[in-house]
């Protein structure tokens, strides 16, 4: 079994990289979102691998099903889906700076961590029903529910913002008139017209 | 199935594999049935569909091939693969290659949870159903990438259509769901299905009732009305009449299809088909019980479970062939019922399908969670969780009382919404005096 | 902020909603229709061209290829040019006959014509299939009277070619009495259902004045509220002595020029069965025996119009005196109810557009000729 | 605009607005498919019903076609004698709007003079628009529409057809639309009673050789008091009529039209010269028994040229029966055309039986004088 989950998590974490590398280094945008979606998903079949069944759906659900293809409206929506590959001169300190952000993240964890994962205790197969839909409900109403209602405000700006971006979009555009809206515009227009010309010659 | 493996290779043989290659045997032979059962649903469907809608337009349909053209269907596929395949040169070959499977891998994962008969079920999974339709929405993204790679101005629309309705359809679906888990308190599927044993009433409702197997949730009125908003979503979801937009023939020539020809257009009908056949499953399991009927309940219990050792191995055999053919019957009835919908209709246009959506369908299965509440609160809660008034009702009262509230509740939901949504549409089409000045306004 | 572009769609001229070879140009916003150009002319057969060098009865096959679905109207139109100019009488009988054949074209066209708009507002045919039914049956009796389906070339100056076959009648009396039935299932599946009501109901208005100003006829003009129907406003043949009524609209959107022909099929089987009444006492034969097939007529012009299922068919012939039209002019339905297409999908969505264009109903062998 | 209506009213359709539409519509929809699904299990053969399947399982059954359904125009010949009804008047070709019929007349090998008939007949299938003008317009029913449909091939040329593919017998028409042909026999027989009432003498010909026959009549008699009486031609020329026709001999001579004409339709075979169509024996017998009744009719002996029948020469017996028959006629004073097609295979036999058949007539006329 362990031989079998060895092989899994490697092959997964290969696609989980190589995606990943192909996200920055392929030079047509949308491939390089699909490569994401890609590296998205071998994340939650990893997740899978984990027994962490309710992330690794959450993961499906949120990142391949909807905000992936978020990604791919927001690159619709662009100008040129074909990106100049820009690597300037000093590209290795660009390099040298990321690796040191990265390592001074990681690094600590590396050390610090303690690497005695215990054993599970139970008999394999048999997990414990760590995701628990009632669990996670009441986990969401108690121990977490400042970040749960944080979670909630910053959805309802985004929601409201983009509405807002909409509206303001479709304020600006101009309307198109259908015929008979248009016939009803012009009489009105040729009625209030002839009421003016009216007035005018009664005034003279 | 690995417990069958293991048994064979290591007890019967002696040959000691390891445990993980056991494990992947048994893996790999579920998965090789479900890619068998996959591609003959589809084949089964087509011919299904063809034949009753002709019936449904006084026709017969195809007879030809074999006897009452069971052949057809293969007669297709033998002719849809030699096909020529059609790439379009401006096309993005790599993407346009591979969208059609991005569309058909998610079908198949969906087989993973289905259960076909009592104790007859790939993978148990906890939360079975979340991921039923968490994987329903990865095929999103294969039909973008058709409709993008395809550089076509019809498959982009169509694409833009597809992406758009699937997104928009999954929020009342997954909230008609929401409703029966409340109810049913897990997202097993397998729980789903014993949760509706029973006669018109639950027996986890009332448990005085007899198990019928017909306990099912369509029986009571959150259950109906969660029903009527499923469908219908699953309908937009499965891309069939009156929501068949993305592959609108008369306006967009087939969507995000256009560009596709031989076994590559094969496989997004492929997925189409079997995306149908797991929707039509799906309703039919949470909302008629699946292989819930009379009979399977009683021939499982003598059956060898985990929690009957001493059973006897005809009754599981006898149990799952009553509980196939329960669920097939439901499922194929449910089939029926969409080329019953596409033999009647026309299609709605995208906007109309929005708003249908997002202004009638989400508010009516909002109102449905709130039922659902009521329906919990009557029929579980005790005063430990502070309705102290139910307590000395009976089971049977307390059913009566949450069915005769959440019905009025529901149907009173029902109309009201229909009516402002029907003014709103009013509104839309009519040369409406605000509207005019403001364009005059703006002219 | 978004930058949203103008999309340019060629619909057609191959494209399954186009009702033939005919293109459009489209300029969409989103799904919103800004522009729309009509193009057409695919489907030009050189119609008034030929029909000048053939000799007057050469012609009358030619005009079944018009409007292929009416075949019999158009002969009419045709038939009553020529007899305009030459003079001819037409027996009593006769005139039933070709009333009697007309009024089952309107039936046919306007179940058929029903059956392609709710097809393409996206019905999997089955409207489509019911109304063909019944066009088959009007289409078996029209082979019965005439040898052929659709180009029926019944005809002649004078007359029709053929009296009706023994079996004629008690066909046509079985057909009158499936037709109120499929009507009432055609109004059930369109009058009520939601969803054509959401399709239909305020999609490509085409106002009073705006119709009567674009010239458009037959249903379309009658949908936007206009009482004008040549069986009426000019009466030929024998409509003077039938009892039947108009129907029109009042909006003048889809869902009206729905309504106006499930009236108007519910008309004509009132008209055909006063005909059946009146036909045995009619005098005369088929045809006048006198009259030439073969007709020089005297030089001068001639127009005649009658009211076929999709508007006012006129035909203009000048005559040099011999035994070929000088010049032969079709005012075909399809193409000037066809004008107001671009600005009457202006404002509306793309899939709006395959239904208006549906509910003009045209036959691209009319417009392109 | 209104306009003014005597009899009907204009209606102003009810939109039906203001009524909750809360998906009745939709269920009606619905009931409306169910019950064409559920009737759909019966077939619908009758007018009056509109469910049940009405589907025509097309290479297994076919419809019943109407009797005059037209689909492509062919040519109908004399099932016994073979004969031809076409005689190339170009009628069809004038009238045809697509212009697809080609005829080309037969001249006569000896003289080179045009006769009635037609050696080559192409209608190209192809472009023809079924509109039936040229089987209407036909002055002798020879050219009909036909029933058959399935005319698809793989190349155009082939649907190119020549007269030996157009070639129809007169029974495949009557079995496919026999009211249709008993009309066509009851025109063209009131249109022969009323030749033979305006112009006795000149009965079924064709109104363009009336002239020349006069003509020739007036030349024979001259010959005949030249030569000192009633005398004729040998071999080639039948016998020189007499100048007057007895009541008898017009009798006669209506009775062979009718014979002939209840094979062959129409007052033109009497006189049109036969092409020998690929016949067997067996049909040469039939001619050769239908000429001896002709003779008969004719009021003569029965001749003798059936008699010597051999059907070892089948050909050549035909041959004869049929310039027999003509011969029977002729003696009805007709003057016979001179021109006799010869098949070249056995043109001696063909002369010696048409020297027979002559003589054969020459006794007949004899005969019927005496009487």
């Amino acid at each position: 079994m362990d031989l079998l989950i060895q092989i899994i998590f490697g092959l997964l974490v290969a696609l989980i990289i190589g995606a990943a590398m192909m996200v920055v280094t392929v030079r047509n945008v949308i491939h390089a979102a699909l490569w994401l979606i890609a590296s998205f998903f071998a994340v939650a079949a990893l997740y899978l691998v984990l027994e962490a069944e309710f992330i690794a759906i959450v993961q499906v659900l949120v990142y391949v099903g909807a905000i992936s293809i978020l990604i791919l409206f927001a690159i619709m929506l662009t100008r040129s889906s074909e990106g100049e590959r820009l690597l300037t001169q000093h590209w290795w300190a660009a390099a040298l700076i990321s690796l040191g952000l990265f390592g001074a993240v990681l690094l600590p964890t590396l050390v610090g961590h303690t690497w005695n994962i215990p054993l599970p205790s139970g008999a394999p197969g048999t997990p414990e029903t760590l995701s628990g839909v009632e669990e996670i409900g009441r986990g969401f109403v108690n121990e977490f529910v400042i970040h749960f209602e944080v979670a909630g405000i910053l959805l309802t700006v985004a929601l409201i913002g983009a509405i807002v971006i909409a509206f303001e979009e479709r304020s600006r555009r101009r309307r198109v008139l259908t015929l008979s809206e248009e016939h009803i515009l012009r009489q009105r227009q040729q009625a209030t017209a002839e009421r003016v010309s009216a007035v005018a010659d009664a005034v003279d | 199935m690995q417990d069958v493996v293991n048994q064979v290779i290591n007890t019967s043989f002696g040959w000691g594999w390891p445990s993980w290659a056991i494990a992947l045997i048994g893996y790999l032979i579920v998965a090789a049935i479900l890619f068998g059962i996959a591609p003959f649903q589809m084949l089964f469907l087509t011919l299904y569909e063809r034949r009753a809608i002709a019936r449904m337009q006084d026709r017969i349909g195809p007879n030809r091939v074999g006897p009452e053209g069971a052949f057809q269907p293969l007669a297709d596929g033998v002719k849809i693969f030699t096909k020529e395949d059609i790439v379009p040169a401006a096309a993005d070959q790599w993407v346009h290659f591979i969208a059609p499977c991005v569309v058909v891998a998610p079908t198949m994962f969906m087989f993973a949870v289905l259960p076909w008969g009592p104790g007859m079920v790939p993978v148990d999974m906890n939360l079975g159903l979340l991921f039923f339709f968490a994987i329903s929405s990865v095929s999103a993204v294969g039909l973008m990438m058709a409709g993008w790679a395809s550089s076509n101005k019809f498959a982009l629309v169509g694409a833009m259509r597809a992406v758009a309705q699937m997104v928009s359809y999954e929020i009342p679906a997954v909230l008609s769901l929401l409703a029966i888990v409340m109810v049913t308190g897990s997202l097993s599927i397998v729980e789903l299905i014993n949760y509706q044993g029973g006669l018109f009433i639950s027996t986890r409702d009332v448990a005085s009732v007899p198990d019928w197997g017909l306990g099912w949730f369509i029986f009571s009125p959150v259950g109906f009305l969660a029903f009527i908003a499923f469908f219908i979503a699953a309908l937009a979801e499965g891309e069939r009449t009156p929501f068949d937009i993305p592959e609108a023939d008369s306006e967009i020539v087939a969507g995000y299809m256009t560009e596709y020809s031989g076994m590559k257009f094969g496989l997004f009908y492929l997925a189409q088909y079997v995306l149908n056949f797991l929707l039509c499953a799906i309703t039919s399991i949470i909302f008629f019980g699946g292989w819930q009927g009379p009979g399977v309940g009683w021939l499982y219990a003598q059956a060898i479970t985990p929690a009957n050792l001493q059973g006897d191995w005809i009754f599981n055999v006898l149990a799952g062939v009553l509980g196939v053919f329960y669920f097939l019957l439901k499922t194929y009835g449910f089939f029926f019922v969409m080329v019953w919908i596409r033999g009647a209709y026309a299609r709605l246009r995208i906007d109309q399908l929005m708003d249908f959506g997002w202004k009638f369908l989400i508010p009516l299965t909002l109102v449905n969670i709130f039922s659902a509440a009521i329906w919990v609160g009557l029929t579980k809660w005790g005063a430990a969780d502070g309705l102290a008034f139910v307590e000395g009702w009976s089971p049977l009262m307390r059913w009566a009382v949450a069915f005769a509230v959440t019905l009025i509740l529901n149907l009173g939901a029902y109309l009201f919404l229909a009516r402002i949504f029907a003014q709103s549409q009013d509104e839309r089409t009519r040369q409406d005096d605000e509207v005019l000045e403001q364009l005059t306004n703006v002219a | 902020m978004l930058k949203t572009e103008e999309l340019q769609i060629n619909i057609g001229p191959q494209h399954p909603s186009t009702h033939g070879v005919f293109r459009m140009l489209v300029t969409v916003d989103g799904e919103t229709v800004t522009d729309l150009k009509p193009v057409f002319g695919y489907l030009h057969r050189n119609h008034e061209q030929i029909a000048e060098v053939n000799t007057y009865l050469q012609n009358m096959p030619y005009t079944d290829r018009l409007d292929y679905f009416n075949a019999m109207a158009n002969n009419q139109a045709y038939a009553m040019a020529v007899e305009k100019m030459v003079g001819i009488e037409v027996p009593e009988r006769a005139e039933y006959l070709r009333v009697l054949m007309v009024e089952l074209t309107r039936i046919l066209n306007h179940a058929g014509a029903l059956g392609f708009l709710i097809n393409d507002m996206g019905a999997w045919q089955t409207q489509l299939a019911f109304g063909m039914r019944e066009r088959e049956k009007i289409l078996d009796l029209f082979e019965s009277v005439s040898g052929a389906r659709l180009m029926c070339n019944y005809f002649r100056f004078g007359g029709v070619a053929r009296d009706l076959p023994p079996d004629f009648m008690p066909r046509l009396k079985d057909l009158l009495v499936a037709m109120p039935a499929f009507v009432d299932e055609m109004e059930r599946l369109l009058r009520e259902n939601e969803i054509l009501l959401q399709r239909s109901e305020g999609i490509g208005i085409l106002p009073k004045d705006l119709a009567l100003a674009y010239s458009v006829t037959g249903p379309v003009l009658r949908g936007s509220g206009v009482a004008y129907d040549i069986r009426r406003a000019e009466p030929y043949s024998i409509y003077d002595r039938l009892d039947f009524d108009i129907p029109v609209g009042s909006v003048g959107d889809v869902y009206d020029r729905i309504l106006v022909r499930i009236e108007e099929m519910r008309q004509s089987r009132r008209i055909i069965e006063q005909v059946i009444a009146q036909l045995p006492d009619a005098q005369g034969g088929h045809i006048n025996p006198k009259a030439r097939q073969n007709v020089r007529p005297p030089v001068g012009d001639v127009y005649a119009r009658v009211e076929t299922p999709k508007g006012e068919l006129g035909f203009y012939l000048v005559s040099d005196g011999s035994s070929k039209p000088y010049r032969y002019k079709v005012r075909a339905p399809s193409f000037i109810n066809l004008t107001p297409l671009g600005d009457m999908c202006r404002g509306y969505k793309v899939a709006d557009m395959v239904v208006i264009l549906g509910s003009i109903d045209i036959v691209m062998g009319e417009v392109d000729r | 605009m209104t306009i003014e209506m005597q009899r009907g009213s204009v209606i102003v359709m009810d939109r039906r607005r203001g009524k909750l539409r809360a998906g009745q519509g939709l269920l009606q929809g619905l009931k409306v498919v169910w019950d064409h699904w559920a009737g759909s299990f019966r077939t619908n053969d009758n007018f009056s019903k509109i469910h049940g399947t009405f589907t025509v399982e097309y290479p297994d059954e076919r419809l019943p076609m109407p009797q005059a359904y037209r689909n492509m125009p062919v040519l109908l010949f004399d099932d016994e004698s073979g004969h031809e009804l076409c005689t190339g008047c170009y009628q069809c070709q004038r009238i045809c709007p697509p212009q697809v019929i080609h005829i080309t007349q037969a001249k006569d090998p000896v003289t080179g003079k045009m006769v009635p008939a037609a050696t080559e007949f192409i209608i190209e299938y192809d472009a023809c628009m079924s509109c039936g003008f040229c089987a209407e317009v036909c002055p002798f029913d020879s050219i009909k529409m036909d029933h058959v449909y399935e005319l698809s091939t793989a190349d155009r040329v082939s649907l190119t057809m020549r007269k030996t593919q157009l070639n129809r017998p007169i029974s495949y028409y009557t079995g496919i639309a026999p009211d249709l042909w008993a009309e066509a026999q009851a025109g063209a027989m009131k249109k022969l009673q009323g030749s033979i009432k305006r112009r006795p003498d000149v009965i079924g010909l064709a109104a363009s050789l009336t002239e020349k026959i006069k003509a020739r009549r007036l030349e024979l008699a001259a010959a005949g008091q030249v030569a000192g009486g009633g005398g004729q031609e040998a071999g080639v020329a039948p016998a020189a009529p007499a100048a007057k026709l007895t009541p008898e001999e017009k009798a006669a001579k209506l009775a062979a039209m009718k014979a002939a004409k209840q094979a062959g339709g129409a007052p033109a075979p009497a006189e049109a010269p036969v092409e020998l169509s690929p016949a067997d024996a067996k049909a040469a017998k039939l001619a050769a028994i239908k000429a001896a009744n002709a003779a008969k009719q004719a009021g003569a002996a029965p001749a003798e040229a059936p008699v010597e029948l051999s059907p070892a020469d089948a050909k050549a017996a035909k041959l004869a029966a049929i310039k027999a028959a003509n011969a029977a006629k002729q003696a009805g004073a007709v003057p016979a055309p001179v021109e006799v097609p010869s098949t070249p295979l056995d043109a001696k036999a063909a002369r010696l039986a048409a020297i027979k058949a002559a003589n054969a007539a020459k006794q007949a006329a004899e005969q019927s004088n005496n009487e």
